[in-house]
C-alpha cells in the first residue's frame, strides 16, 4: 500500500521551505507521497492541525515547537509515540539531554525533535565595531560599552531592535541567562519559583534589560525582526540579539560570518545557550499505512544525513550530535560547539514553560519595556504571573 | 363566482391596543356598486383589508357569496382587488403583471390568453402589453392595475382610492371607465375614496365613514340632499355645505332665526316635532337663489369675493350679521365684491341639525 | 394575516435554516463557550469546573483591562470620525465634481483590501524612522514629529487612522446615499432663503439623515466589538501592551497561548456587554413599532 | 421689508467656472484622495522595487530600476512551503468557494429576511433580535464549537463545510439588509401578490427578489469582500483541497522566521485584492443605490 | 420692495441637449396674480425656478422691479417660493422654519418676531408654532410652507404647484386663503399649476403653456370662453369641451356639418373669413341646452350614461351619427340612460377650430 503523509508546518519562506523539502525528498526516496500543508504563523498552523486532529481528521504529522504544546495532545491520547522508533536509532545517546525530556512524557517518546535553534545569539557588523575600535562583546557588561561607545559615537543605532511582544520576551530571556544565569533562567520559567523572581538577583536582570532601551532607536516598536537585522546589514546598526534564523538574512544580503558580521552569545557566568527548537508529533491513527508513514517520517527525519541537510537550509544546527559539521558556517559551528557542552545546554522558554504561562510572562516583560514600570513593580507583577499559574 | 354579495357581521378589528372597526355589520347586494366614502384614516381600507382576507379579525364574520370566508386565504375568496398605489411587479411586463395570478393559479394558457385579450380591450392596454410599469403613465399603470384585477373573473371587486394618485383630468376619464366596466361585468364592486365627487358619480349606494363608524348608509342622492349628521354634511359635497348658527322659532309657522335673519322653513321635513331650540342650518352654495330684493323671504347680503370656476361662480357672501357662506352661481352674472345681493334659501333644500347632537332634524 | 396550513410550513421552512443556526451554531456555541469558561481548560477544551476563577483572572489582568479601555477609546474615536469623514466626503462628492465615479471607487477601495498587508503599509508609513516623519524630514522640516505609533499612549490613535482610512468609504456611501435622498426642493427653499451652503448641511441636511447615521454606526459598531486583525497587523497590540483589544485577547487566549478559559471567559464578558448594550436599543425600536 | 438700495452686479455670473469655495472642495477632495491613495502608492512602488532597494528604507521614493519581478514571483513562483506555484494556485479555490458561498448565503440570508419582514411570524422580532446581537460577536470564538459540530455531523472539512460556515456566518447581515429592504417596500406588492394567489415561494421568486437588484448588488458587494478575505475560516474548514488563495498570501507575507520579500508581499496582497476591486469599480454606482434602498430607518 | 412687476425677455434655458424653454417674453404686471397653467413637462416649474434664481439660464434677462437680475443669488431678487413638496426643514418648528432664513440674513430679533406674528395671524398657524412639521397635517404644512415665504416681505411671490398633494378639500380652502393673502398683500404673484380650477379661480391672467411655448395669455374668462386653439380649448375645464369633427357650410347661413347633425353658426364671432372647409367644433358640457323636441335648431341624442356629481350631473349622449359627447345638467332632472333629449349647441357659447393647425377660426 502507498505510503502517504500529510504533514502541516509553519515552514514557508523560501529557506524554511527549503529544508522543508529535504524531508519530503527523503520521505518520497523512501517511497512516500509527501503531502505538503504548510501555512504561515505558528498560532495559525496550530490551530488548524489540532482542529483537525480533533474532529478526527488528522494530519499524518505536525510540526510543534520543541516543549509543552502537546501536552494535552498526549493526555487527550490524540498522539501515536515514537519510542520504538527512537530506541532503534538509539536517539538518547545522541541528543541533547534537554530535547529527550522535552519530547517525553510518560516515559515515552511522543514527539521528533529536528533542529535547534539557538535563541540568544549576539550578531554584530564588524565594520562597525570596528570603527569605534571595539572588540567582540563576551558578557553583557562588554556588551554595555561597546553600546556605550557606539551611543556616543552617535552614528549608527547601538542596538537594532524589533519592538514586538516575542522579541522583548526573547531578549528578556538572553538578558535573563546571560546575566542571571542559568540557574535562575530554569528556576524562574521552568520551576516557577516566585520567590526567586522576588530577589535582588532578578531585579538587577530587570534593570540591566530596561537599560537596554537606552540604545534602542525611537522607530523600533513594531519593527519586524529582519528589518532590525536589515540595520545591522547595512551598518545603520551595531549589533542585535536574535535567534540564528537570522543568519538567513545576512546570507541573503550576501555577507559572510567572521567577516562582514560576527556572532557571539554572552554570558556573565561563562555560558548559556538557549535552545529551542521545532519537533514533529503523529496523531494517533486507526490506519496501519498512517502509522507506516509516521514511523517512516520519524525515523528519516533524524537520520545524520537528513539532519545535516536539513541544518544547512534551515540555519539551525542538527539535533544530534554525532553529525558532520564541516559543511556549516562559522556560527553554527560555533552554535555545534555550545550544544557539545552540557553545561552550556539552556533549554528555551517554550521547553520550560505552557503557553499560557509564556504569554502571561510575554505580557509582564512587554508591559516593562514599554511603560516606566519600576523594576520593583516587575518583579512583583512576574512572580504573580508565576504564582497564578499551577 | 358572479355576483356574490357581501355580508360582514358584527367586524372587529384592532391593531395593537387601537379599536379600528368596533362592531361593524355592512351587507352589499350582488352587483351592487357600494363606495366607503371617510376622511383619512377612519377605517376605510382596514374594512376593505379585511374583506379581502389582508388583516386578521379580532372577531366576527364575513360572508362572501352565502360562504363564510372569514378565515379563508384571500385568493380562495372569490374577490380582486386594485390598490391606491398600483401595487403593480416592477420587473413584469403589462401582460405578465395581469396573467401572473392566472398562471400561479394554473389556468390553462389559452384561458389565459383569451381572459388578457378581452381586459386589455376592454381597457385599450393592446398596445401596452409588452411594456414594463416605469414605461407607462400614472393613468395607464392604474388601467394595468384593473386590468389585472378583470382578469380574476371574481365575484367582487374591491378598489382601495385607485385614482387618488392621478391628476383631474385622468382621474375624470378613469372614473367613466370604472362606471362602465361595473354596468358591463355586474359584479359587486366595492370602492374606497375619499373623493365625494367619485363616490357621488360612481356609488349605488355610499357608506359615509366616521371613526371606523358608518354614519350613513344611503344612495348618493339621499346621502347629497339629506344628510343625516352635520359630518356627512360638511364631509359630502364641494364646495361645501354653508353652516349658519342659529335656534328655531315656531311663532307663526317654523322659521329659523339667524341674529337678525330669518329663514321660513316652510316645507322643511322634520324628522321628528321640531322644538323651539339652538340648531345649524345647512345649504349648499348651489341651493341658494337670488331672488328679487321684495321677495319676501329675502335675506340681503353683501358680496366678498367672486371665484370664478369656468363653468359657474363660487360667491362668497356675508349676511348682515356676519355670518360667512357661499353660493354657486351662473358664471355669466355680472357679480363683483361689494354688490348686494336678495337671497332666497329655499326650505325644500335645506338640512336642520341638533346644534349639541349633529343630528338631522 | 391568516394563512393556510401549506404558508404556514413553508414560512417554517424558510426560517428553518436560519433557527437551525441560531440554535445549534448561535445558542449553542455561546453556551459551550459560557460553560467553558468556567472551567480550566488549556489547549483542548476540559470538564473541569472552576467557579468564576476565569473572572477574578480575567479582571486582574492588566492586559485585558486595557483592551476594554482600548476598545472604548477607538469606539468613539473610530465611530465618530469614521462617521465625520464618510459625510464629509460624500458631501464633496455630492457637490457635482467632476470624476465623481473615479474618486468615489478611490474613497471606497481600502473597503476591499484585508489589513493583513495594508496594516503592515500602515506600520510603516506611521514608523518615524521610516515613514511619514521621516519623509517630512528629509524633506528639510527637522522638528517634524509624528511617532504616535511607538508611543505607549498614543499608539491606539494609529488604529483609529487606519481603520478610518478603511471604513470611512463605505460610510461615504451610505452618506451619499442618504444625500442623494434628500428633496431637491429643500435645497431651492434654503437658497431662497439665502442660507450659506455650510449652514444647510448643519442646520437642515444633518437632522434630516438621522437614518443613514444610524446604519453607518451600527455597521461601525459591529466593526469595533470584532476589531482584530487592524491590531494583529499594524501593531501587534503593542508598544507593549498598549493597543491591545478584546478580540484580540480572545484570540491570542484561544490559540496561541492556548488558554480556552480565559479566552472564552473574556469572550462571555464581551457577549454580555454587547447584549447590554443592543438589547434596550432593539427593545427600544420594537416599542417604535419598528421591528414587527 | 427688504429694498435694496446699491444696483446689483448684473453682469456678474452666478456660478463662474472655479470660485473659491469650490477651489476649497477641490483641494479638500485632493486631500483627502492622497489619504486614500498613500498606502496603495506605498504597496505599488513597493512591490516594483528590489528588495536592496526597499532595505533603504525609502518608502515613498519611486522605485530606481523599477521590475515586475515581484508579481511574476507572488503569482508563479512564490513558495508557501513546498509548493512554489505563487498565489496562482489558490486562486481558484478561492473562485470555487465565493460562488456558492455567495450564492448560498445571499439566498438563505434573503429568504430570512422576507419570511421575517412580510409574513407575520410569532417570535420573528426574537430572532431578528438574537441576529441582531449576533452581529457583533467575533466569530473567531464559535470556530471550535463548529468544528466538533461538523466533525459530529461527519461533514468535517470539505468545500461543502466551508460553504455552509460562510453562509452561517454572513446570516445576521444579509438577514438584516434583506429584511430592512423588504420592510421598505410598499405593502400594496405584498398584498396584491397575495390576493393573486402566489404563495410563499412564489411571492420570494417571482415578485420579491426581482425587485431586490439593488440589495442583492450590496450583499454581493459585501459577501464578496468579506469571503474573499476570508482565512482562519477557509484554513479551519475548507480542507486542503481547498483552501483559499488568502491562505497562500499568507504563507508568503507572515513567514515568521526567515527572508521576507517585501516586494513580493505587496504584489501578492495587490493582486488577491485584484477581484474585490473589480467588483468595486464595476458597481459603484450600484452599491450607493442599494445601500440607500436598505437603509434601516430611523 | 412690494409690487415689482417681472419682465422676462427672450428667455432660453435648456438641460443638456434639451431645449425646454426657447425665446420666451413674458410681462407680469406689479400685482398681478399670474398663473402658468399647462401640462406635465411643459416647463412650468423651469420658468418659475429661472425666476427665482435656482437654474442658470443659456440667455436672455429677467428683470424684477425694473432691476436686471438675470445673475442675481435668490436671496438678492425680492423673491418668496412656496414648493409642491412643501420643503419644511423637518427637524425644526414651525417657528424656526419661518425664521430660520430671517435669522441667517441678520434682521433684528423684534422685526422677526414682528413678521413672524403677523404672518402666523395672517395664517392661522398662532397655535402650531412650535410643533414640528411631522405633526403637521398636509393643509397645514402648505400654510407654514406659505408662512415661510410671506415673512420674507417679498415683491414677487412664486407658487411651484402648492396644493396639488393636498385632497380636495384642503385645496378648494387654502385656494381661498391664497386668494385673500393676494388681495391683502397686493403683491405680485406667479402660480404654476396643472389643476384648471385653481388657474381660474385664482388668476387675473392665465398663462397656458406647452412644449415650453406660451399658447395663450388672456384672462381667465376669455381663456375659458375663447381658447386661441384646440391644445387650450381641450386642456381647460372639466369636465372636458366636447370636439366634433365636421366642417363648416356657408349655404343659406353659416353652419357647422357633422355627419347627418346640423348645427347654426348664427352669432359665432369668427376671427377671419370662414371658409368651407373641415373644421372642429367645441362646446362645453355646460353650455349644451335640453331644449323642446320642436325647436328648429335642436338636434336628437341619446343619452348613454348619467353622472350625478351632487349640485349636478354629467349627461353622456350620443348624436345620431354615433359622435359622443357630455352635457352638465341640473342634478334634479330624472334622465336615464337610453333617453333621448333635443340639443341646442348656442353658437356664442362654440368654438371652431381649423381642423389641421387647431387655430381658432
Ligand atoms: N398596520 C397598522 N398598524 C397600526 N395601526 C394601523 C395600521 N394600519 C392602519 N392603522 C390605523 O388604523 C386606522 C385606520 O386606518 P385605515 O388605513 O383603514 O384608514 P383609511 O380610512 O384607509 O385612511 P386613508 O384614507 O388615509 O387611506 C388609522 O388610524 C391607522 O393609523
Ligand atoms: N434637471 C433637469 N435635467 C434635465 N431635464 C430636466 C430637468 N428639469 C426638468 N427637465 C425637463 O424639462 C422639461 C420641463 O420640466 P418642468 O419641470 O419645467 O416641467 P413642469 O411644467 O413643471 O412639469 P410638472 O407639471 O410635471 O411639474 C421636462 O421635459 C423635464 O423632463
Ligand atoms: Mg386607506
Ligand atoms: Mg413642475
Amino acid at each position: 500500500e502507498e505510503m502517504k503523509a500529510e504533514v502541516i508546518h509553519w515552514w514557508t519562506s523560501g529557506g524554511e521551505a527549503a529544508a522543508v523539502k529535504v524531508f519530503a525528498d527523503q520521505f518520497t526516496k523512501a517511497g512516500g507521497t509527501w503531502i505538503d500543508s504548510a501555512v504561515a504563523g505558528a498560532a495559525n498552523a496550530r490551530n488548524a492541525a489540532i482542529s483537525r486532529t480533533v474532529s478526527g481528521n488528522p494530519p499524518t504529522a505536525m510540526q510543534l515547537n520543541t516543549g509543552k504544546q502537546f501536552d494535552e495532545l498526549v493526555e487527550g491520547d490524540l498522539l501515536a509515540d515514537v519510542d520504538t522508533v527512537a530506541t532503534e536509532g538509539n536517539w538518547k545517546s545522541v541528543m541533547p539531554q534537554a530535547f529527550i525530556a522535552a519530547a517525553t512524557r510518560k516515559g515515552k517518546m511522543y514527539a521528533v525533535p529536528v533542529n535547534i535553534h539557538g535563541q540568544n545569539w549576539l550578531w554584530y557588523n564588524k565594520a562597525v565595531l570596528t570603527s569605534i575600535g571595539a572588540a567582540e562583546p563576551k558578557t553583557w557588561d562588554d556588551a554595555f560599552a561597546v553600546l556605550d561607545k557606539l551611543k556616543v559615537d552617535g552614528k549608527v543605532i547601538p542596538l537594532a531592535f524589533s519592538g514586538q511582544k516575542n522579541w522583548e520576551q526573547n531578549l528578556f530571556s538572553a538578558v535573563l541567562i546571560g546575566v542571571g544565569g542559568g540557574p535562575m533562567w530554569v528556576g524562574i520559567m521552568g520551576k516557577r519559583d516566585a520567590a526567586l523572581a522576588r530577589s535582588a538577583e532578578f531585579k538587577a536582570v530587570a534593570v540591566a534589560y530596561k537599560k537596554l532601551k537606552n540604545y534602542v532607536d525611537a522607530g523600533a516598536p513594531g519593527r519586524n525582526w529582519n528589518d532590525a537585522t536589515s540595520l545591522v546589514i547595512q551598518g545603520k546598526a551595531g549589533m542585535q540579539i536574535m535567534g540564528d534564523w537570522a543568519k538567513g538574512e545576512f546570507v541573503a544580503a550576501g555577507k559572510v560570518a567572521d567577516k562582514d558580521y560576527g556572532c557571539t552569545v554572552l554570558s556573565n557566568h561563562g555560558g548559556g545557550y538557549m535552545m529551542g527548537g521545532d519537533v514533529f508529533v503523529f496523531p494517533k491513527s486507526k490506519d496501519a499505512a498512517t502509522t507506516k508513514a509516521q514511523m517512516t517520517l520519524a525515523k528519516l527525519m533524524l537520520a545524520p544525513e537528513t539532519q545535516i541537510q536539513f541544518a544547512l537550509k534551515k540555519g539551525s544546527i542538527p539535533v544530534r550530535s554525532d553529525v558532520d559539521s564541516s559543511a556549516l558556517d562559522a556560527c553554527a559551528q560555533k552554535g555545534m560547539r555550545y550544544v557539545a557542552d552540557k553545561a552550556q545546554q539552556l533549554p528555551s522558554v517554550d521547553m520550560l514553560a505552557a503557553p499560557a504561562l509564556v504569554g502571561a510572562v510575554q505580557d509582564a516583560i512587554s508591559q516593562y519595556w514599554n511603560t516606566d514600570m519600576s523594576a520593583d513593580e516587575f518583579s512583583a507583577k512576574v512572580a504573580a504571573v508565576l504564582k497564578a499559574q499551577d | 363566482m358572479q355576483r356574490a354579495n357581501v355580508d360582514i357581521r358584527s367586524l372587529r378589528i384592532g391593531f395593537g391596543g387601537l379599536k379600528v372597526l368596533d362592531n361593524l355589520n355592512l351587507h352589499v347586494e350582488a352587483s351592487e356598486f357600494l363606495v366607503l366614502l371617510g376622511p383619512s384614516g377612519c377605517g376605510k381600507s382596514t374594512l376593505l383589508n379585511a374583506i379581502a382576507g389582508l388583516i386578521d379579525v379580532k372577531s366576527g364574520e364575513i360572508h362572501i357569496g352565502g360562504r363564510d370566508v372569514t378565515w379563508a386565504e384571500p385568493k380562495d375568496r372569490g374577490i380582486a382587488m386594485v390598490f391606491q398605489s398600483y401595487a403593480l411587479y416592477p420587473r413584469m411586463t403589462v401582460r405578465k403583471n395581469m396573467s401572473f395570478g392566472l398562471q400561479v393559479a394554473g389556468t390553462p394558457q389559452d384561458e389565459i390568453g383569451r381572459r388578457l385579450g378581452e381586459a386589455a380591450q376592454m381597457l385599450r392596454l393592446t398596445e401596452l402589453l409588452d411594456r414594463r410599469p416605469f414605461e407607462l403613465s400614472g393613468g395607464q399603470r392604474q388601467r394595468v392595475a384593473i386590468g389585472r384585477a378583470l382578469v380574476r373573473h371574481a365575484g367582487v371587486y374591491l378598489f382601495d382610492e385607485p385614482l387618488s394618485n392621478l391628476d383631474a383630468q385622468l382621474r375624470a376619464e378613469l372614473r367613466v371607465e370604472i362606471k362602465r366596466l361595473h354596468a358591463r361585468l355586474g359584479a359587486t364592486m366595492i370602492y374606497v375614496t375619499h373623493d365625494q365627487i367619485e363616490a357621488l358619480t360612481l356609488a349605488d349606494r355610499i357608506a359615509v365613514m366616521q371613526g371606523g363608524v358608518i354614519q350613513q348608509l344611503d344612495t348618493p342622492k339621499m346621502i347629497y340632499r339629506a344628510p343625516v349628521n352635520r359630518f356627512v354634511a360638511s364631509f359630502v359635497g364641494s364646495p361645501a355645505m354653508n353652516f349658519i348658527p342659529g335656534s328655531i322659532a315656531r311663532d307663526g309657522g317654523a322659521a329659523f332665526v339667524a341674529g337678525t335673519s330669518r329663514f321660513s322653513l316652510n316645507g322643511y321635513v322634520f324628522r321628528g316635532p321640531p322644538t323651539d331650540a339652538p340648531a345649524v342650518l345647512g345649504i349648499r352654495p348651489e341651493h341658494v337663489e337670488v331672488t328679487a330684493s321684495d321677495d319676501p323671504f329675502a335675506v340681503p347680503a353683501r358680496v366678498e369675493m367672486v371665484e370664478p370656476m369656468g363653468a359657474d361662480s363660487l360667491i362668497w357672501c356675508r349676511l348682515a350679521d356676519g355670518t360667512a357662506f357661499s353660493l354657486r352661481h351662473d358664471a355669466d352674472a355680472p357679480l363683483r365684491a361689494g354688490d348686494t345681493l336678495a337671497l332666497r334659501f329655499p326650505p325644500e333644500t335645506l338640512s336642520l341639525f341638533d346644534d349639541k347632537s349633529g343630528q338631522r332634524l | 394575516m391568516r394563512l393556510s396550513l401549506s404558508s404556514r410550513l413553508s414560512v417554517v421552512l424558510a426560517l428553518l435554516p436560519a433557527l437551525m443556526v441560531m440554535i445549534v451554531v448561535y445558542i449553542g456555541a455561546t453556551g459551550w463557550t459560557v460553560w467553558m469558561s468556567l472551567t480550566n481548560s488549556r489547549m483542548l477544551p476540559n470538564n473541569n469546573f472552576v467557579g468564576l476563577r476565569q473572572y477574578e483572572s480575567l479582571f486582574g489582568n492588566d492586559r485585558w483591562i486595557t483592551s476594554v479601555h482600548n476598545v472604548v477609546i477607538y469606539g468613539v474615536l473610530f465611530v465618530s470620525l469614521a462617521l465625520a469623514v464618510g459625510f464629509l466626503l460624500a458631501v464633496a462628492i455630492d457637490q457635482r465634481v467632476r470624476a465623481e465615479d473615479t474618486i468615489r471607487s478611490i474613497y471606497l477601495y481600502p473597503y476591499s483590501m484585508s489589513f493583513v498587508v495594508t496594516g503592515l503599509v500602515w506600520q510603516w508609513l506611521l514608523n518615524p524612522s521610516l515613514g511619514i516623519q521621516h519623509v517630512l524630514r528629509s524633506w528639510g522640516f527637522a522638528g517634524a514629529t509624528f511617532d504616535w505609533i511607538v508611543r505607549p499612549e498614543r499608539a491606539i490613535y494609529c488604529l483609529v487612522v487606519a481603520g478610518v482610512w478603511q471604513a470611512s468609504g463605505l460610510v461615504m456611501a451610505i452618506m451619499l446615499a442618504g444625500l442623494r435622498g434628500i428633496d431637491d426642493e429643500i435645497w431651492k427653499a434654503a437658497r431662497i432663503d439665502g442660507l450659506p451652503k455650510w449652514r444647510v448641511y448643519a442646520s437642515i441636511v444633518i437632522p434630516m439623515m438621522g437614518a443613514s447615521f444610524a446604519t453607518a454606526a451600527v455597521l461601525l459598531s459591529t466593526a469595533v466589538v470584532r476589531l482584530y486583525d487592524l491590531s494583529v497587523a499594524m501593531t501587534n497590540g503593542g508598544p507593549g501592551i498598549a493597543s491591545e483589544v478584546p478580540a484580540k485577547f480572545v484570540m491570542d487566549h484561544l490559540f496561541e497561548r492556548a488558554n480556552i478559559g480565559l479566552a472564552t471567559a473574556a469572550a462571555t464578558t464581551m457577549l454580555v456587554t454587547v447584549i447590554a448594550v443592543v438589547a434596550p436599543y432593539l427593545y427600544w425600536r420594537a416599542r417604535k413599532g419598528d421591528i414587527r | 421689508m427688504t429694498v435694496l438700495a446699491e444696483p446689483l452686479p448684473a453682469a456678474r455670473r452666478r456660478r463662474a467656472r472655479m470660485t473659491p469655495a469650490r477651489w476649497g472642495l477641490y483641494a479638500f477632495i485632493l486631500i483627502s484622495a492622497l489619504y486614500f491613495l498613500l498606502p496603495l502608492y506605498v504597496m505599488v512602488v513597493t512591490s516594483l522595487k528590489p528588495m536592496a532597494e526597499i532595505r533603504q528604507g525609502n518608502l515613498l521614493a519611486l522605485p530606481v530600476s523599477p521590475s515586475i519581478d515581484a508579481w511574476v514571483t507572488a503569482w508563479a513562483s512564490a513558495c508557501t512551503g513546498l509548493t512554489c506555484q505563487g498565489i496562482k494556485v489558490g486562486f481558484f479555490n478561492s473562485v470555487r468557494i465565493l460562488l456558492p458561498s455567495v450564492f448560498i448565503s445571499i439566498l438563505v440570508g434573503s429568504l430570512t429576511g422576507y419570511a421575517l419582514s412580510l409574513w407575520r411570524v410569532r417570535g420573528a422580532s426574537i430572532l431578528f433580535g438574537a441576529m441582531m446581537v449576533v452581529a457583533f460577536i467575533p466569530y473567531q470564538l464559535f470556530i471550535y464549537p463548529l468544528v466538533r459540530v461538523f466533525a459530529f455531523t461527519g461533514l468535517g472539512q470539505s468545500l461543502l463545510t466551508i460553504v455552509i460556515i460562510h453562509t452561517i456566518f454572513g446570516l445576521p447581515t444579509m438577514t438584516l439588509l434583506f429584511r430592512n429592504y423588504f420592510t421598505s417596500l410598499p405593502p400594496e406588492l405584498f398584498k396584491a401578490a397575495r390576493v393573486d394567489g402566489a404563495g410563499f415561494y412564489q411571492i420570494y421568486a417571482r415578485i420579491m427578489m426581482p425587485m431586490a437588484t439593488p440589495m442583492i448588488v450590496v450583499a454581493v458587494i459585501l459577501q464578496t469582500t468579506g469571503i474573499w478575505n476570508d482565512f482562519i475560516l477557509g484554513l479551519v474548514f475548507a480542507g486542503r483541497d481547498n483552501l483559499p488563495m488568502t491562505v497562500q498570501l499568507n504563507n508568503i507575507v507572515n513567514s515568521t522566521q526567515g527572508e521576507r520579500a517585501y516586494n513580493v508581499d505587496m504584489a501578492a496582497t495587490l493582486l488577491t485584492a485584484l477581484l474585490p476591486l473589480l467588483v468595486y469599480f464595476g458597481s459603484g454606482r450600484w452599491f450607493v443605490r442599494g445601500i440607500a434602498a436598505g437603509a434601516v430607518k430611523g
